[in-house]
């Protein structure tokens, strides 16, 4: 078992008062707190460390280059990627993704074509095939999903055909929890020969993913997700495919020998990392899935499983109030409305009252669409959040129900 | 009341709320008090820009004074704009958009005012503001 | 005058012994060292007021969001742009030029327009212009440089016609130190209509850059060159430029309305500006330029000035010495080599005795193709150096003279 | 000698060295020792990657054991590709394809091995590998 306790004083953020009310966070959908451990080594590095890396041949640089090549290896381990050459550093998930949407595009996707995404996508999932399907005259067709928040299996074997060139789907949604059923869809799509993306912002930092088993093409995630740093990301992507798409980005790092005339690209993974790398942020990304990997993914997994059980229940609990996302296999996200309150309304109340939430669409507006609403309230839960917590913001919704009543 | 005197008004009134929720409870009551916004209004076209909920908001010229009339989906928005409505409605477009709206830091709603896009009411006093300018310029030139 | 020994101490990386020697650090070129403040800051924002900013809000969403913003305020401050809203915040100098070229060259680049550069450029400069000449059939053009590592202006005048659609050019060279004459450069240009990117990776470490005054079009910039983090960089555009150009990335933030028929983006900078920002890098990098504030552009451009003379005059004193570089206008860069020695073999040995030197190409092997050569040797200098590490830089070469008689 | 035997006269030799100055001055000299590369294979096909400075390396079958030549523009470079020629060169494919490097972590070397692009030592093991597999899988097919 987890002690939530001790865990809880490797976040110094936890330990706040906001509005004079210690501090309950439920945003982790959006950004995680991170461990003591994460932000010492960020010092470190920055005041200790620091030297660009590749190419320097003086000791600072040499130690840095080792340290990120390291970490690039810890984020393969953590995946279970074939080889370090697939893993790339990244800004973050929306970055991961477009560096898809433009290479695989450029190459592989032309005038008719269909490109496949869920009804359930996050708007880094979602724009980013929008601009590319506008450059070539493509056609972006959307699974559809159910009243629970569920991918309607049968529907995407009508969606996908020989004009389908990618399939791009979240492994878990975070509007609504749902955990997809990825690898099955993974096969499917594989049958008919469509490459897919996992979009797995929401997945990483809840679970066990583990890309060789899941025979996913690319896979993409953020480092402040995971209670790593901002600024950083990895894009996945199996061997045969990146070596068949061209660069992104041009810049240093990225080429082998530059002319004006001809110029070489460099090796992977660095044929897409050009620029300076976020070398400290890669570093930190690390020491992250470290601390995830000492607590126990199977130990977070299930008290995670315990926090969402425990608050779907209590919130159920509550006169008028809706949960949407009830998938049968979800993550510990619950979002929810209550009758005739504004998601505003309940949002601003509950920070009043030390509880940190989000409302409004999540970024992922076709979602609400799909639910005839504008917006919910999203309690998202990890390892440090507590029962008690989750008591407190029954609590607060009680009182807040007492307002507006 | 001149501008600044009702703005002082707002302020006193708070003071006595110690409590959040009871300043909020006011917000509350005040968009219950709100006029009801002619719903041809409730267009796309009056929308604001900027807030989670939704937020319209009209204005036109009664003589030479501006009258405001608006609407939210959410409540405590609502009250704001009904609180930004109590002090600018009814004056010279003039001395609107020149307006300095010291109460909103008094009574501790400045996080609503920050220019986040997360809430509207800086929108509000922008949009406010826009129309006080329009129909500045317009009496200007005539 | 700057007092260094104080500002050494803002610098704990410097007090380290490398290979028993204390660390003399000259490969501030490639990144500089951070000051105690700009570390303290991270550590205080990933350790308590970590929040994801915009849409969010509760409490320290807000305040971060506020942060976020501050910062794009400071950066504008610091370049004296007209509006927040031609500050976007990228993940450094590399990606900012890739929207520019992406989007500009989307937008504006047709089949045998010509873009020109010059012959100076890093390749993150050069690079991205190659792919966008490729996917576009247009014409890559380069303005030539004198021994001196100058500019020819005389053949810029040639280089510009009708068919000339922008022209990008960096205020600085990495690998030589010019200084280039940006001004009279976009002055000439604006005549024949042509808008002017800036890559001022090298400038803004150095000096007082102010975009209004240079009259540039565009303005380029990364964080961890000029005291701050990593993963963050600027992009100054003029809002008249920046409101015609397309979006780059999708994601979240950078859109306005999203369905699956029709996504209307964001306003500026917002637009550009797609994912979770890397707001700890932005604060990160603002309270770098609140350090170099305090101690005064003017004070370190006349400090550096210094060790520029003092280092240009000691190394040339030694016999077989070569300076590349030797511009008129120069910062305090210093790219040399020595007769009959290998780049690599002085940096090797310099490693040794604790100077850490870049060596190679610079990522600018258009300029030592144009020398004849294929690297350098490269000091460049900050103001926290020191004569004496100047002069233990002279002596470290003379010693090596003698192991490699 | 063996390749264990070979490597432990090195890290001997090597252990005399208390300053780096004489490690890398025994390097230089090392460099000065090495046979010339035959000048036509200097080209770009016999460039080992991932080399600040050159390298060319050449490997040819000599009855059942592979003769390595090598030169680069650098003389530290040049001095360690002669050290591994002093390993290696002489040997079978068999042998070299599986030989345990232990020598270069002993002699503080290491730093000149990760896989860093900055500098070539990693490649030229690499690369000296690899023609000792590609030799090794031809002796198999006959
Ligand atoms: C002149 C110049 N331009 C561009 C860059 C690229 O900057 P970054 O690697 O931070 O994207 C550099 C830094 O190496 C540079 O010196
Ligand atoms: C499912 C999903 N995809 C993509 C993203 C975008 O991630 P980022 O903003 O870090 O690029 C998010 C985070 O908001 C997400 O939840």
């Amino acid at each position: 078992m987890l002690d939530v306790n001790k865990i809880r004083n490797d976040f110094p953020a936890l330990d706040q008062m906001v509005y004079g009310q210690p501090l309950v966070y439920f945003d982790n959908g959006a950004t995680t707190l991170k461990p003591t451990v994460v932000v010492d080594t960020l010092k470190e590095i920055y005041s200790k460390r620091n030297s660009n890396v590749h190419r320097g041949i003086h000791y600072l640089s040499l130690r840095m280059t080792e340290e990120y090549e390291e970490a690039r290896k810890r984020v393969r381990k953590f995946i279970n990627a074939g080889s370090d050459r697939e893993i790339i550093f990244t800004s973050g998930t929306t970055a991961s993704i477009n560096t898809i949407s433009s290479t695989f595009g450029e190459e592989f996707v032309k005038e008719g074509d269909e490109i496949l995404i869920s009804a359930m996508e996050h708007h880094s999932n979602i724009v980013p095939w929008q601009i590319l399907a506008k450059r070539k005259s493509a056609i972006l067709k959307v699974i559809p999903m159910n009243d629970k928040g569920e991918i309607v299996m049968e529907k995407l074997d009508d969606l996908m055909h020989e004009g389908t060139r990618i399939l791009a789907i979240n492994h878990v949604s975070n509007a609504l929890g749902t955990i997809n059923p990825v690898k099955e869809i993974i096969q499917k799509a594989h049958k008919e020969n469509i490459p897919v993306l996992l979009d797995g912002a929401q997945a990483i930092p809840h679970g066990i993913v583990d890309v060789q088993d899941l025979d996913c093409d690319f896979y993409v995630f953020s480092g402040h997700k995971v209670y790593g740093p901002n600024g950083i990301g990895v894009l996945y992507g199996k061997e045969e495919w990146l070596e068949k798409l061209p660069p992104w980005q041009g810049g240093g790092d990225m080429v082998e020998k530059v002319s004006f005339e001809k110029t070489i690209y460099a090796d992977l993974p660095f044929k897409f990392e050009a620029g300076t790398a976020n070398y400290p942020g890669a570093v930190g990304l690390a020491k992250a899935l470290d601390y995830i990997d000492t607590l126990g993914k199977d130990r977070i997994t299930a008290y995670e499983k315990e926090l969402l059980n425990y608050a779907t229940s209590r919130l159920s609990g509550i006169d008028g109030l809706k949960i949407f996302g009830t998938a049968a296999n979800k993550i510990s996200i619950v979002s929810f409305l209550l009758e005739g309150i504004h998601q505003e309304d309940t949002g601003m109340i509950l920070d009043k009252m030390g509880l940190a939430l989000r409302t409004g669409t999540h970024c992922a507006e076709p979602v609400m669409t799909r639910f005839g609403i504008d917006g919910t309230v999203r309690a998202s839960l990890v390892f440090y959040n507590t029962i008690e917590e989750i008591d407190r913001l029954y609590e607060g919704l009680i009182k807040l129900k007492q307002m507006f009543k | 009341m001149t501008l600044k005197e009702v703005q002082e008004q707002i302020i006193e009134e708070f003071e006595i709320y110690e409590d959040w929720m009871d300043k909020y409870n006011y917000l509350i009551e005040l968009s219950q008090g709100l006029p009801a916004l002619d719903h041809k209004y409730k267009t796309r076209e009056y929308i604001i820009d900027g807030c989670q909920s939704k937020v319209w908001l009209y204005a036109e010229m009664d003589g030479n004074i501006i009258r405001y009339t608006a609407d939210s989906d959410a409540i405590i928005t609502k009250g704001i704009v009904a609180l930004l409505i109590k002090v600018m409605s009814g004056r010279s477009p003039e001395e609107i958009k020149d307006a300095d709206l010291f109460f909103i830091d008094r009574i501790g709603l400045k996080d609503n005012l920050s220019p986040t896009r997360a809430n509207g009411l800086f929108s509000m006093v922008k949009q406010m503001k826009l129309y006080a300018l329009a129909y500045f310029t317009k009496q200007q030139k005539l």
